[in-house]
């Protein structure tokens, strides 16, 4: 018989995994469809080997969440065959990519989190884990130099790009507090000092955050009022459509190998 | 220059290409030369931009995680063959704005394959092995080509697409190895796309113009008709190991020419793709225009951004 | 008018209202009893139309042709109600242009119930069984409302109100008779929507205002808290039936009462959501300032053609 | 054992049905979309009644197809599980909402069309299909005249809605050839009697369509090349979105009762 305590451990560290993969997952969903569409070839080049290393993340923490689930299942049922309830994103990956403002916005600002997490994660005595931070930590931290970078050309351009970078910032702003918000797996890995707590980063984050901005002849804002939910698996209605084309060949043609 | 110097620095260059000797931007160089290089190495450049698109239309839906990374992978590449290709087309003297101008107002042409939609999944398989295929029997040549830039280029890609095909291959086995709805799928996408790759090898030679000009400089070095040849007895064989069929009734083994005789290929509709009337003309123009046009505020952006840095650190130094 | 006169009609225009006699658009009216009513009225037309996006947001996802099909009506009836209620509106002097305005702006609200996001299918039949079960008790009492051209339109939209809360209610049963999945899904939906439909209620009585005159001039009949409270013991003996749970821990049947006692309502979740900061908030007022926008075009064109027809009959008739 | 004649007059017949049917479905899915977002309410519900009135008829074509279906299949199966090869509807029909322009053209375009068609199908001694068509030609009557209204309004309007309706006309024109082309089904069912010949009006179509367009100073475009491929199950990039959407919930949830 399974020892009950090591199963509720498996499947907080199971729950922990996703709540980071997704992320990463989704993001490189949405650069993904900018692939072909982008504003210069160098951006397009940029932004398609940003959605390659998330989506390399995104595996290693799959198969690293496929191994310790007793379903015996793949990476990619993992990934793409739960139901949208069950996905632990949080909100700001899954904005569209309404102009290329939003583009930069949402990375950013979800760049610096990843980063600090990953600066933590390197550390945890998981070493699957750590041995993933150690890795993306690299990669993240380009990430957060392009679009740092891009903010600051967009925001210290011209009068429309101005505009344009401190509208998508101020309607991305809302979804930073979920990315400090967490779920009970989150608080049981942290407890046992596997996961990270991530709360410990957040002024950290909108100190630098708020930096960059100001850098950039932008203003941070000042909400008072904050969205969560992706977390919990209450997502926004752009998720649906997401998973839609996400998931659409294996439920077309269930139970092949591609 | 005199008449008498102008002909005899052609027939000094005439004659390093002849000894197969590199030539590079700065050297001198007919304007003819200049010309051609222009068209087509930007016509190749556009080709891989715009062919990023029927591929790009399968990224979000891709079955796998890892066939996600490695088509998101390949379109990376392509956009980089773009891009080393436009810089190579700029040594001439051409700038990389004017030549998206020629490729958006319909001036400049780009390969015709992908005019076609990409409609399954199966065609992303069709379209490394096929498409990679036939462009490889294509540019393979061009590694020797007499332009520098454009030879040191084409060794790169030639190295990437090589790469591209066999990975499109192998996405057909992986289908042919499958379901029967995959296998279907595989031979699907074979049927839709075989034609057209044989379309890209060119017209005929009675139709094909340039062509004895392009041998002389090493822009090609056997006519289209041999390169179709040569391109369906290596691509036949595959697909006879796919397990699947060559939509060619006419289709059969010479054992006299060691070759394979093949049907008549439809012209008129080869014609009609290339004078823009093909399935996905209009939507990989639109495409291309709304991202340029999209992108303008943006490169305004960050052209105001590097005057500004660099007005800082003037004011900074003095 | 002297103020004596003043006085007078409206102690003529009271005791009307108080004998049950309709108020029609011609009428003399006090200015209050105007602006509350264009208040009111427009805010629950613009709520019909803001309603329309939450289910809006399923039609290309509808499971069966059938389901599609009833909420493409369903969200058609509310375009219809919009459309009366508008109406209804603009017979006190105020145009639907205006009223638009008023909505972008953000001047006029509506019901913050529809800035919540629709997650799974099971919030079809959540929304019609409590929204539109709020909505009613909310409405019924509307259809003897003082000013004729709301009550009649309110007994139009109850009507086609109640159909609609049916169909929810169906449509969550034929969930909780299904799969486990899909059960569920119906306890999720049940889940996510429960508190949201009560605070649709509106705030407690001790927090709200207008009430007095408000009943007076029979725009209510009863305090929000009762209506919550008719809400609730309608709806719980629903769920029942449905197998799915309330998420109150503190529900629970007062024998002393005859009603359902239930916890607390989250009220800083209505304000937050009320002050414009709730899920959707942003996506729910954009997506109709864009439809107007992208509209402007069209509107012109109407208009134009329109005046063009006219001129063209002049010079016919001349 | 089945008579393999009689078998095969029920596929063709089957299949000539879809032929059918996958346009009204198509068509009103891509009007579903624009379901409260439309430029006035007025014609927000004015398209929602054209999409209700296709859909009706579609679930009467698809009820009919499962009826003579050997394989037991219900109207859902058939409209929302196929794979993409197997919808068999025209390439117009799938064409995205771009702007209005496009939606009134896409259905102008269609309803001259669809009109014709229904004019002869309610002579169909077959007496579903001549039942339907029936019903549904005071429907499509219907949706021709609002269309024509609104290409005259647009076309005959401003400077800017003449040029983006003709940018619409322009644009939608190369997929009219297709409406008459011939499938093999549409070919044995002609030869039997039962199917329309729709050759045999396409020179009234575009006599009639190209009527209207110059009521409304739009020129009438001279192509020479037409795309086809949609009733052969070669469609636009565009119809694997839209199937993503479609069969969404039934590919999620297979097999259960909505």
């Amino acid at each position: 018989m399974p020892n009950p305590l090591i199963q509720m451990k498996n499947q907080n560290l199971y729950n922990y995994i996703l709540t980071i993969a997704d992320n990463s997952l989704i993001l490189a969903q949405r650069l993904g469809e900018l692939c072909g569409h982008g504003p210069s070839l160098e951006t397009d080049i940029a932004l398609t080997n940003i959605s390659l290393d998330l989506l390399g993340q995104t595996r290693s923490y799959y198969q690293y969440a496929a191994k310790i689930s007793e379903e015996n299942k793949s990476e990619d049922d993992i990934a793409l065959l739960r139901i949208e309830r069950e996905y632990r994103n949080c909100l700001l990956v899954e904005q569209p990519n309404t102009h290329f403002g939003y583009v930069i916005g949402r990375q950013f600002l979800f760049d610096f989190y990843h980063f600090m997490l990953m600066e933590k994660l390197q550390n945890s005595p998981d070493e699957i884990l750590s041995a993933i931070a150690k890795k993306g930590i690299k990669e993240v931290s380009y990430h957060k130099r392009f679009s740092s970078d891009w903010v600051k050309r967009l925001g210290d351009g011209t009068e429309e790009s101005n505009k344009k970078m401190q509208e998508a910032i101020n309607d991305l702003w809302r979804f930073t507090d979920e990315l400090f918000y967490m779920t009970d797996a989150e608080k049981e890995m942290s407890k046992e000092g596997i996961g990270i707590e991530v709360s410990s980063f957040k002024e950290k984050y909108y100190k630098e955050v708020s930096e960059v901005l100001k850098e950039s002849a932008l203003t941070v804002p000042e909400n008072k009022y904050f969205t969560k939910g992706g977390k919990e698996g209450v997502h926004s209605e752009h998720m649906g459509y997401i998973l839609a084309e996400l998931q659409y060949m294996q439920r077309t043609y269930p139970n092949m190998e591609w | 220059m005199s008449e008498k110097e102008v002909k005899n620095l052609e027939e000094i260059f005439e004659a390093r290409i002849a000894r197969d000797e590199k030539i590079e931007p700065k050297d001198w160089m007919p304007e003819k030369y200049r010309q051609t290089h222009i068209r087509q190495m930007s016509q190749h450049a556009h080709s891989e931009i715009i062919g990023m698109l029927p591929e790009g239309n399968w990224i979000t839906r891709a079955p796998s995680l890892r066939r996600k990374a490695a088509l998101l992978a390949k379109v990376q590449d392509e956009a980089g063959h773009g891009l080393y290709l436009y810089s190579a087309c700029e040594t001439l003297g051409i700038s990389r704005d004017e030549l998206y101008e020629q490729l958006h107002s319909g001036k400049a042409k780009y390969s015709s394959i992908f005019n076609y939609p990409t409609v399954t999944w199966a065609d992303m398989g069709a379209i490394g092995w096929l498409v990679d295929g036939a462009a490889i029997i294509n540019q393979v040549p061009l590694c020797n080509t007499s332009f520098g830039p454009y030879a040191r280029a084409m060794v790169r890609v030639c190295k990437e697409e090589s790469f591209h095909q066999r990975q499109g291959y192998e996405i057909m086995l992986t289908l042919c190895r499958g379901s029967e709805e995959q296998k279907a799928m595989a031979q699907d996408a074979l049927n839709r796309w075989w034609w057209p790759s044989l379309m890209m090898l060119g017209p005929t030679d009675a139709e094909s113009i340039h062509t004895e000009q392009s041998m002389k400089w090493k822009l090609k070095r056997k006519s289209n008709d041999e390169l179709r040849q040569q391109f369906i007895d290596q691509t036949v064989p595959q697909a006879d190991l796919l397990g699947i069929t060559v939509p060619d009734l006419d289709l059969k083994f010479n054992e006299e020419t060691g070759s394979y005789d093949f049907g008549e290929i439809n012209w008129d509709e080869f014609w009609q793709v290339v004078k823009g009337h093909g399935p996905c003309n209009k939507e990989r123009m639109s495409a291309r225009v709304n991202a340029w046009n999209n992108g303008e505020w943006i490169r305004d952006a960050a052209m105001e951004h590097a005057e500004k840095n660099e007005k800082r650190k003037v004011a900074k130094a003095s």
